[in-house]
């Protein structure tokens, strides 16, 4: 059972958030997409680490914590603005600029 | 091997890293600012408030740039055990970023006579036009732009000196996030502000993971975060090669998004339209000079060994952004969404400059960021200054007529655009020359392709911008009314250096490229 | 007890707990079907306790009030919470129409379920000889048992919210986001104060913070700590008086008012345990665990303090936070919302912040970072903290004092000036009312107007009746 | 000799699946056994009778205080995160870092003191 499993795993999560962010339309399900994103990169650094023997990869997964935290803070305050003065989270409706 | 051994009593004595405090001190002042900012913004009375928050604020920089120009050579050196890594290219690139965050800041800080600063709403988040947006308006002042933007600057001077991926992670998070926010706050438009910051925030974001996950990737290969081992670890480690690719080419998604570059420039007229003018400027110098002194780095110290992988792929990339970028440029008929596809434009200028693999390559980068930043920064303000029934007249149709009316004003902009096109005695001919100097006496057969669309791309940017100038000296001017407001003295030095900086560095660029060309060795 | 040991014993308190913070107890001799064994019996031992506690609390709370409490099924009322359950099992239960069905019966299990995990680390006992196996009592130990704790807490908040929200209608709502609101700000608060007890134990790991405490408990060297724990768990386990989440005058049920029969008595039970959950933990952080008490472990060097000894100490102790919690709800009235997030935000998080650095920097004087002569330094250090807390305390009571008695209390005053008849202050006087007779006016206007001309007579209930259908009109 | 408990998670599991069992048997499996009268009244959402105002299930109007409370404990619940390893390691760290976790500290600090003046504390 190696480790690589693991990694695989990552990129699979990796492209579910990825197919998540282009697919859906709520800004809070693309939000999310991107927070399963960050957490597969999570888990891959932790695989890392573990291959290594080293513990960078865990001091690095608890600082992506903590940015992914600090993201849904700033992230949350912006799509609560556009859904209140929209009445909609959705992205298809944020079309006023257009090329 | 049970999972408590990898955890296992810390060692005995914990070896605090040794910092050189000289080296980041810029980096701790611009911190210090920012927190005594945001203590500002808490406990001054609201009278105040503004010039307590713009002195903080701009003693910051100043001191800051301050111990950059006197201290330079002492602050080189690698600290933080290679989490900051300060040597030649950081230190110009921090210089930068200062000199043009006091530029932006200026520009920010325009009230026009008003109480607060004049592009910001008083409450971001209320609904447009709602009772509670009134309420905050008859209440004056908020000023949590500059706290937020020193925030931002201090992201952008520890984005290039960054010295391994989870520092650069970490800084390319500090100088987005109070972007994001700073979109989000202009005083007029702000359907179109707040739209603009959702835009970015999310491909902001769905970027930063990808970078991310491209250092999850060359972590596994090399075995450490830091560039120099991963730059070691390229020729040496084998069998795990497709990690590397797949790493490095994850990481320029990640970074070339911050810059505009083609594939990933779909954000750059959105939001360049949508935020408040002065943090356009500031966005389209600051955060371009800060992206770009991180993907030297990247590129230089850490994935020079393996060229061979993602080498074509920039090249693509280079030419399809300044083709795209000044293509799609002809077609605009918004002034700030016009300056935003020339950034894009620019942008990839930039990149044939980097992609001379060599320390030329570095010297060019970096005149021609100093050239464009001020010259963007200054176009910006002047944008801001055009005015139609108070909100600004971005429409071109609604600049015909300028010189008429404000000689000065559209004289001004007049030489920023010949800059921006790359006329003979402006700075951009230089920068521009010396981009395709560079790629082509080192990137080979592709430097010469490069440099030919690069030509080409710049003529049709050219037409564009004498578009413009014609329509502001040799057309009659439109229907509506415009007038120019007059800006305040720290505004007013913002545009003037913009415009001293594309006549200087046109017509006397020696000392510039030889400090670029001095300042260009990395440290490992 | 004398002082000097306490002393002494502050300012060296031993570190070895356990070697980097790696669990004491070892369970190399525990196969997996023991773990499983005493998983089980501990949850039963968990489960008669909670029958026994909802019926000592009403037991408790009649006495208080000077009535017997439930003393009709079985010697005393024991059966009570028997005959409770089989009530509850054999309600209907259904599924209200706005209601979003699997969610609204996923929140009782969650409540019911996590309440539990709070109790798998906890050490019950000492290490007793099950079955031939030398076995702590104590489910299991990792090193970093008390995050598990923690996060089960964390996820308890999920069974309000999704309770709330599915429900579908807005008592649930508010009651589910204001108990989760309640529960997420007295959490910061309860982790907040653990930190000092890992400052003091160098662990996370229950077994080595017991062994930690074998000579002095740190109820004593983070008492702060431990008042603000106590707080936090009446807080987090939405207990009288912070019980506002269902309180019945504000939010009629609060998050389970749609449920009926076995749903609502898993949220009930899901409180209880959360009840002992948390004073489970605070017996192991602050008081020892299944340590004796301080006299009768020094009998016979120690008899009493090893084994299943432990186990009753450790219930006593528990109990002891079981009477403080019935104890609370039968003498204190509920507080008002506002005022409850203010003291959880405004007081108790700070406090417990600059409480750390305190311990911290008291640690450090221990582990000489501040000096050779780490008694000196203790003592500086703690000095230093007394009189920070004294300034601060007298500032406060100085701005409080302040405020109270800024608004002169008025000599005279016009019984009908807000509208209603207002009784005077003993003291006071009344004066003509200065409202002026105005026919048909406002509503209170014209309950003046019909007044008699005395302004002390109530009017009479004929005119009161005359002057509503009179403001009717107007 | 017989399988040792490897890890030390795997009796937390069992003890959080009796757990489960207990919740999901009395929810789902005694849920049924009650009486089965079909009321209509039963079925309409405690409201005393009116419409419940805002339609909890289409994302009714929630006051705006939640959410600051919830993204304030984020923050708060970061810091812990940080000074839960800082506190368990502190035997082996030296006094540099505890003058960096003061400093860390006096950071946050700075943002709950801008957040209380800026009222995001207050409960109307």
């Amino acid at each position: 059972m190696s480790l690589m499993n693991y990694v695989y795993l990552a990129i699979v999560l990796f492209a579910i958030g990825a197919a998540t962010v282009l697919v859906r339309r709520n800004a809070i399900i693309v939000f999310m997409g991107i927070e399963l994103m960050l957490n597969a990169v999570n888990l891959a650094f932790v695989t890392f680490a573990r291959m290594n023997g080293s513990l960078d990869g865990q001091a690095v997964a608890l600082f992506v914590m903590v940015v992914a935290a600090a993201e849904v803070v700033v992230g949350l305050a912006i799509i609560m603005t556009i859904h209140r003065s929209r009445r909609s989270a959705s992205v298809d409706d944020a079309n006023l600029l257009k090329l | 091997m049970s999972p408590l051994a990898l955890i296992g009593p810390p060692s005995a004595t914990f070896t605090p890293s040794e910092v050189s405090y000289l080296s980041i001190l810029p980096m701790l002042i611009v911190a210090g600012a920012a927190l005594i900012g945001v203590l500002v913004e808490a406990f001054a009375p609201r009278a105040a408030r503004f010039t307590a928050q713009f002195a903080v604020a701009m003693l910051g920089l100043l001191a800051a740039f301050a111990v950059i120009a006197m201290r330079a050579p002492a602050m080189i050196g690698v600290t933080l055990s290679g989490a900051v890594v300060v040597d030649g290219p950081a230190l110009v690139f921090q210089g930068m970023v200062l000199l043009m965050g006091a530029a932006g800041l200026a520009l920010m800080a325009e009230r026009f006579g008003g109480r607060g600063p004049d592009a910001f709403t008083p409450s971001g988040s209320s609904v447009p036009g709602s009772q509670a947006e009134g309420l905050a308006e008859r209440l004056g002042t908020t000023t949590e732009v500059f706290p937020l933007t020193m925030f931002a600057l201090l992201g952008m001077m520890l984005f290039p000196a960054s010295g391994d991926l989870l520092t650069m992670f970490v800084a390319l998070e500090v100088l987005s996030m109070p972007l994001y926010v700073l979109t989000a706050l202009a005083r007029r438009r702000r359907l179109l502000s707040q739209e603009a910051a959702l835009k970015y925030f999310l491909l902001g974001s769905f970027s930063s993971a990808f970078f991310l996950f491209g250092a999850a990737l060359l972590y596994g290969y090399a075995g450490s975060l830091n560039l120099g081992e991963i730059g070691r670890a390229v020729g040496t480690v084998s069998g795990r090669g497709g990690l590397l690719a797949a790493g490095a080419l994850l990481l320029f998604v990640g970074l070339l998004f911050k810059v505009g570059a083609v594939p990933f420039h779909s954000w750059t007229p959105d939001v360049y339209q949508g935020a408040p003018t002065p943090v356009t400027g500031f966005m389209a110098a600051c955060t371009k000079v800060a992206a770009f002194g991180a993907l030297l780095r990247l590129v230089y110290v850490g994935l020079a060994g393996s060229r061979w992988d993602w080498e074509l792929v920039l090249w693509i990339v280079a030419g399809l952004t300044m083709v795209v970028g000044s293509v799609l440029s002809v077609s605009q008929t918004d002034i700030k969404r016009l300056l935003a596809y020339s950034s894009v434009a620019h942008a990839g200028f930039i990149l044939v400059g980097l992609l001379a693999i060599d320390r030329a390559g570095i010297a060019a980068v970096t005149f021609y960021l100093a050239s464009y930043g001020f010259a963007t920064i200054a176009a910006f303000g002047i944008v801001l200054l055009v005015r139609a029934r108070g909100s600004e007249a971005t429409h071109i149709s609604q600049w015909a007529g300028l010189g008429r009316r404000a000689p000065v004003l559209a004289a001004g902009m007049g030489l920023l655009l010949m800059g921006f096109a790359g006329i003979p005695l402006t700075s951009g001919f230089t920068a521009k020359f010396a981009v395709f100097a560079a790629a082509v006496a080192h990137a080979g057969a592709a430097g010469v392709v490069l440099t030919v669309i690069g030509v080409l791309s710049s003529a049709v940017t050219a037409y564009v911008y004498f578009r413009i100038v014609v329509l502001m000296f040799f057309s009659e001017p439109g229907g509506a009314p415009v007038d120019v407001l007059r800006p305040s003295a720290g505004g007013a030095t913002a545009i003037g250096v913009g415009l001293l900086t594309t006549v200087v560095l046109g017509v006397f660029p020696a000392p510039l490229l030889a400090l670029a060309a001095s300042a260009s060795q990395f440290l490992w | 007890m004398s002082l000097v040991p306490t002393l002494s014993a502050l300012s060296s308190l031993p570190a070895e707990a356990g070697v980097g913070g790696n669990p004491v107890a070892d369970f190399s001799d525990t196969p997996l079907w023991l773990a499983a064994v005493k998983a089980v019996a501990i949850f039963v031992y968990l489960m008669l306790q909670v029958v026994l506690v909802i019926w000592f609390e009403r037991r408790v709370i009649g006495r208080m009030q000077q009535r017997p409490g439930p003393n009709r099924f079985g010697p005393w009322g024991i059966g009570q919470t028997l005959a409770d359950g089989f009530k509850l099992m054999w309600k209907e239960t259904f599924v209200p129409k706005g209601a979003d069905t699997f969610t609204f019966l996923l929140a009782p299990i969650i409540a019911g379920a996590v309440a539990f995990v709070g109790f798998a680390i906890i050490p019950v006992g000492g290490t007793v000889n099950l079955f031939g196996h030398m076995t702590p009592l104590q489910i299991t130990d990792a090193p970093v048992a008390v995050l598990v704790v923690l996060a089960a807490a964390g996820v308890g908040a999920y069974g309000f919210v999704l309770a709330g929200w599915s429900s579908g209608s807005t008592y649930p709502l508010l009651g589910g986001l204001r108990s989760t609101a309640q529960v997420v700000s007295y959490e910061i608060a309860m982790g907040l104060s653990l930190v000092a007890v890992f400052l003091y134990a160098g662990s996370m790991s229950t077994s080595s913070i017991v062994a930690a405490q074998r000579d002095l408990w740190f109820v004593i060297p983070a008492f702060f700590s431990f008042a603000v724990y106590v707080i936090c768990m009446v807080g987090e386990t939405n207990r009288l008086p912070f019980d506002l989440a269902e309180g019945e005058g504000e939010l009629v049920g609060g998050y389970h008012t749609e449920y009926s029969g076995m749903r609502f008595a898993m949220f009930f039970l899901g409180e209880y345990v959360n009840m002992f959950t948390v004073s489970a933990l605070a017996t192991t952080m602050f008081l020892g665990g299944p340590a004796a008490p301080p006299g009768i472990a020094a009998i016979g060097g120690g008899v009493l303090d090893q084994g299943w000894w432990g186990l009753l100490w450790f219930t006593i102790k528990m109990w002891v936070f079981m009477w403080f919690f019935v104890w609370l709800r039968g003498s204190l009235p509920r507080t008002r919302y506002d005022q409850f997030m203010r003291f959880g935000w405004k007081f108790l998080i700070p406090a417990t912040l600059v409480w750390v650095l305190a311990v911290a920097f008291i640690r450090g004087a221990q582990l000489s970072y501040l000096g050779e002569n780490t008694l000196l330094a203790t003592v500086i250090v703690v000095l230093v903290v007394a009189v920070g807390a004294l300034v601060a305390a007298w500032n406060w009571d100085e701005r409080r004092a302040r405020a109270t008695e800024s608004e002169p209390v008025p000599d005279e005053i016009d019984p009908f000036a807000g509208g209603f008849p207002v009784p005077p202050l003993p003291g006071q006087q009344l004066r003509e009312p200065d409202g002026g007779v105005t026919a048909g006016g406002s509503g209170s206007g014209a309950l003046a107007s019909s007044a008699s001309s005395t302004p002390t007579s109530i009017p009479a209930l004929g005119t009161t009746k005359e002057a509503h259908r009179g403001g009717s009109d107007a | 000799m017989a399988v040792v408990v490897s890890s030390p998670y795997l009796p937390i599991l069992i003890f959080f699946a009796c757990g489960i069992a207990f919740a999901a048997l009395s929810v789902l499996g005694l849920g049924v056994v009650g009486p089965k009268k079909y009321n209509s009244a039963k079925f309409v959402a405690y409201e005393c009778g009116i419409q419940p105002s805002p339609r909890a299930d289409q994302g009714g109007r929630v006051p705006v205080k939640f959410y600051t409370v919830a993204m304030l404990f984020i923050i708060f619940d970061i810091e812990s995160v940080f000074l839960f390893p800082f506190a368990v390691a502190f035997d082996s760290l030296g006094l540099f870092a505890l003058v960096e976790m003061v400093l860390f500290v006096l950071t946050v600090f700075v943002a709950y003191v801008y957040v209380w003046r800026r009222g995001g504390l207050d409960w109307d």
